[in-house]
């Protein structure tokens, strides 16, 4: 569970970082390369496979036929797994999802849910009985830092691929309708110095992480603070703004 | 006021409340005769006890850290604490709630003085209405204080949100249930540096820097009360007036 | 899991009730005070909260609707779970319920299932379909001895305390009857000698527990004798009879 | 009989066994390859067979006792030995009997002699017909004694109850169904201490005492039946003559 | 989870073998003896207790009224699980199913299901609504070496032994039709030699495994290969043939 | 072609293969950043990712065996990978599989070099067609070439089966769907040793004899297409020159 990571490591990041530069070349505020391939996996009513530098993660999007909630006749639901498979880190271990894992998938499950991203109501067939309920698994494959980005760009992906099987039910497939597009963007805190899409080392040597979403108007959809170092009010603004800016330059890239 | 209008058109909500005023709160320390530290809160509807345990060596070994100790937080709903019974035991938003208030703790703690041990932070919601993590970290800060565990301050926390529109302070149930947006924070009121901050919803840049400031604001409240529960606990229990003082003083 | 207790406070505790005195001043049938707060939990159907000593418990009684057992078509039923949360102690550990919670919530539940208190025909709503599940939830706040007594009180006060939902199928809410009032006292044996209501120091040495639910009659309801140790059968006479008084007059506190 | 009589006028119960009389017992020992020492016992309609391993080396070793050995029992049933197939695996019921069984057992086991050590004792309920609690109590104590374990005594196991308002003995599954109380005991029959006492039900203080009495004079003649068990398997095996003397003696 | 087993112990099972020879002087085709008795279980609608030699199996057979799988409307089902009890060595433990009873109970559970032992069609009663639900409960009593024939015995004997219970849907109690008898036999490779029916010391030194199973008419209906080993094409082939010669001098044995 | 039938007249397939001919296969090795050895195969519709980690130290520590390292097989399938989505984490299929696995592995890794370490090797089922037991175990004999684990040769394997009563290789998915036996086999290619065997259905020992055959030289026809997967990663990685020569000529 622990990375021993030597203090050598952090302090060349920092003053690399403190001066502006990264240590793969990269600005600030700088995004590595995105790659989204989607309809990757044949089985899935959705999918994209989503590379993000060395960061690789396969979300399949399943949609499966259930009641709804006692308290939610008329809406389908979302449920969003993330597994962090041994695979993709020599520090991942198998087995139940541990808080790492949860506090990936719930972030990324707000950033859907709350952004209205699927509108509930229309997953729903037969009020009270019959409803959709739409499984967004995230499967790490490689970790090469900033997974709250890659995983957020990867659902997205998937649930603009995904295909409605209402063939299941006698009716005629089609596309499932995506209403916001909200883009996650995490900010790295080493020390006083913020950058954007931390690399595996930089994540290492985290202090603070923000994480904001943004949707397509600008707004904020969710935000996550992680680790165990601080904000002050002024970084909060800076990384507000600049989430959006960098959301709009990536829209694009994950919607297609 | 409208029928369905969370908030009227002279800024009173439904209970009352101005936008930027926060639901009464009581605090007490002190309350457990186990535990080395202790405090009880009701917030509006709220009703949450923390007890913490430590400095103690931490189990297992290998979870150790040798240069300092770990800050474990558990926050706990008990199963009768909500309208629908919970099941009892961690679930997946028990588990999120927990860890961001571990991190939120392990900020201000002083873990350098405690290698190898850990803190132990027990929040037992015993009675549920919107903001219970809030709630929940600022009578936990209490408990710490009195266990007299070393903290570079004792931190608070408050939500604001934005219900019909409006940017409010310190939801309630329904305002949580039906308003569009949600923001719990905490703060170290000394540098009002942001240790907690978590948000779903919808809401604009405008709207989350005037919440955020009226939070902010809220927290220093909510500070004053937290060391008020102190001074009343070590005026009752005068030797340990060293700890009082440290705290108070903020070493 | 274990207290290193020293044989030290072993032979002080010892010695002392030997003479027919206890570390804090009690007699030996004495119980510490009793004090029950009724509605506590304010969403829950019925709670109380009590303090034996030292000792707190919370109690929440929450009804749920739910299908009949098919062997049992014309009854609710009762569920009765302890959590020993690690608030209580520093010895209590987090997770699923050990051996220990187990065994307290089950004598919890025996002592209000057997006892009749409730009868499980009257919360039948539709019979074969729809029936109250009562779930009574103990949650240790504080452990300082006694918890077999306390959780006892703390279920049949919280009990006394519930209001049937009935709203919720369009009836009216009402008192949720409770037909007897079983009152659970527990000996601890230190060596030869037997003291009531145990202290924490008192558990801590205890060779032998037996504890005795008596209704308003005086009839047994329940009994469970735990611990390593053994009670002649003298010492099971006395503690039955002894039971029955003190039951008598705990039992005003509790009910209220 | 009148219909649906538990006990007829003459004392007579459905089997036509009398108040006091026990169902049917036949016990083994020595019955398994692989364990320590082993017994098989049939009661009624009870099957139930009993495994001792140890003493052995307890794990994991924090769960050690430095100066005594942990006698742990584990009562389970089979999937199939009740009517409705239970699932595998340790349920709330089995979980306290094992606890029971466990503090009984640890009474009379010379702990002392073996620190650091644990004494194994597995019960499998096979078949499964009321009182499989006494039953397996019974058959894992001449287990113990088969695996040559140090005792006190080789304890023994009844219940008594009541049915139609007569106190009964030995309870059977529709005396236990339709009865009005259940009190299984197991005591030490050399010095009448009783080791296992639970009950539930509705029974007053006299029917209590009458009861208890006729239990433990049961559970004297089972003792019996334990020691002849245990004389015929050790009349076939010469080499553990020594043990043999040892229980009967009850050193 | 490991035996500790000398390589002296090793060595001498293996040139005892390579000579032709058992420790417990059987021949290298040669099983032990077999006991089988049905009906042992008397609250399972069907149950076999089974010796093969010190081995010790009790299988029970529990039929319980389900609902179908909705992809098979018109088939019940097979369960079979395996408890690898601590009673029956001292080196399983209790708890989950580890990876060697799973594949145990898996193995068994192939035999039975993909020989057509059990026609899944006659076990509907309502298509779609309600089908008989086969538990196979393989309880291992005393673990004596080669646990995949000895699981595999009891399962088809208890089968053969069970009856539906037909009357709790208010018709009459039938056998189970068992169309077809899989019998499992075990080749085990100890270095280079080949036995059959591993005593337990001969299962902890082996170095791989061959299980087939063939039914009445010799043909094969199962085949696992366990252990680090491995068997060359002419070991398979000899494997095959000598199991088909064994099946048939077991199978009655086993059916009855 | 007949309605409904697996193989027609020429026995030719539904896909259009011929009985003894193989799925199309595409290896590549290489694919994964962290892992120390990967490998990616699409194999008719499956699709399976491999890591190996390792040679490691083995944990919690006494699972090591002092001697030789362990060699630890993790088969899973992605929820999405199979038409009806499955749940997360390892169900009993998948515990099997990775039992055969692992032992298949373990016969030819040098295992000596390595006493107390572990080879992990991870398998991730990311779309499932039909065995992918087989793909998985030929993807995963790659990526611990490319991790540079000494082995004894390179294991491949390949699934036999009987459909319409005939003896076919690589059954797909309708034909194990409606077939009338599995047979899929590893093994190790230099010597023909069989390490991985299993078979359901219904067969008779002569379709066994002509199915294994076929298996057996399909396995050399897929070992050749595992080689060239790792000569294409060597010839661009010149620094491993070394491991690559080891691996061709199977040290």
């Amino acid at each position: 569970m622990k990375d021993v990571v030597s203090e050598l490591l952090r302090d060349h990041i920092y003053k690399m970082a403190a001066s502006g530069k990264r240590v793969d070349g990269r600005a600030p505020e700088e995004y590595r390369e995105i790659k989204v391939r989607k309809g990757y996996a044949g089985n899935a009513e959705g999918s994209a496979r989503v590379d993000l530098g060395e960061t690789e993660v396969l979300v399949g999007v399943k949609m499966i036929l259930g009641e709804p909630y006692p308290d939610r006749p008329k809406e389908g639901s979302i449920v969003t797994t993330m597994e962090l498979i041994p695979m993709a880190s020599p520090t991942f271990e198998a087995g139940p999802p541990r808080e790492k894992a949860i506090e990936l998938a719930r972030v990324v499950d707000r950033g859907i849910r709350e952004s209205k991203a699927i509108d509930l109501g229309k997953l729903c067939i037969i009020e009270g009985e019959k409803v959709w309920i739409v499984f967004i698994d995230v499967h790490v494959l490689d970790y090469g830092g900033n997974l709250f980005d890659a995983s957020s760009f990867g659902a997205l992906a998937a649930l603009t691929n995904a295909v409605v099987p209402a063939s299941k039910i006698n009716g005629e497939d089609y596309p499932l309708e995506v209403e916001h597009h909200p883009i996650s963007i995490t900010a790295t805190k080493i020390k006083d110095v913020i950058v954007f899409d931390a690399s595996l080392d930089e994540d290492r040597v985290a202090d603070a992480r923000l994480t904001i979403a943004t949707d397509e108007n600008g707004h904020i959809r969710a935000m996550q603070k992680g680790l165990k170092g601080s904000f002050t009010l002024d970084e909060v603004d800076y990384v507000v703004k600049t989430a959006r800016k960098l959301a709009d330059e990536i829209r694009p890239k994950v919607v297609g | 006021m409208e029928e369905g209008k969370l908030v009227n058109d002279k800024g009173i909500r439904v209970d009352g409340r101005r936008v930027d005023e926060l639901r009464p709160i009581k605090l007490e320390a002190g309350v457990l005769n186990r535990a080395d530290g202790s405090a009880y809160i009701e917030w509006g509807k709220n009703k949450v006890l923390a007890a913490v345990y430590g400095p103690r060596e931490a189990h297992p070994r290998h979870r150790q850290d040798p240069a300092r100790a770990l800050v474990q937080c558990r926050y706990n709903m008990a199963p009768f604490s909500v309208s629908d019974r919970k099941r009892p035991g961690p679930d997946r938003r028990s588990v999120e709630i927990s860890k961001v208030i571990s991190e939120a703790f392990s900020h201000v703690v002083l873990r350098e003085q405690f290698p190898r041990a850990t803190v132990d932070v027990f929040m037992e919601v015993l009675q549920a209405s919107a903001g219970t993590r809030c709630t929940a970290l600022t009578v936990a800060a209490v408990a710490l204080a009195d266990a007299g565990i070393p903290m570079r301050d004792i931190i608070s926390s408050c939500a604001f949100g934005k219900a019909d529109g409006q940017v409010i302070l310190d939801l309630d149930k329904a305002e949580d249930n039906e308003g569009q947006a949600d923001v719990p924070i905490a703060i170290v009121p000394r540098t009002n540096e942001i240790v907690l901050l978590q948000m779903d919803g919808h809401i604009t840049k405008e709207e989350f820097d005037s919440g955020l400031k009226m939070a902010v604001d809220a927290c220093h409240r909510i500070n004053e009360m937290q060391r008020d529960a102190l001074r009343r606990r070590y005026s009752v229990t005068a030797d340990t007036h060293e700890a009082v003082k440290a705290i108070s003083e903020g070493v």
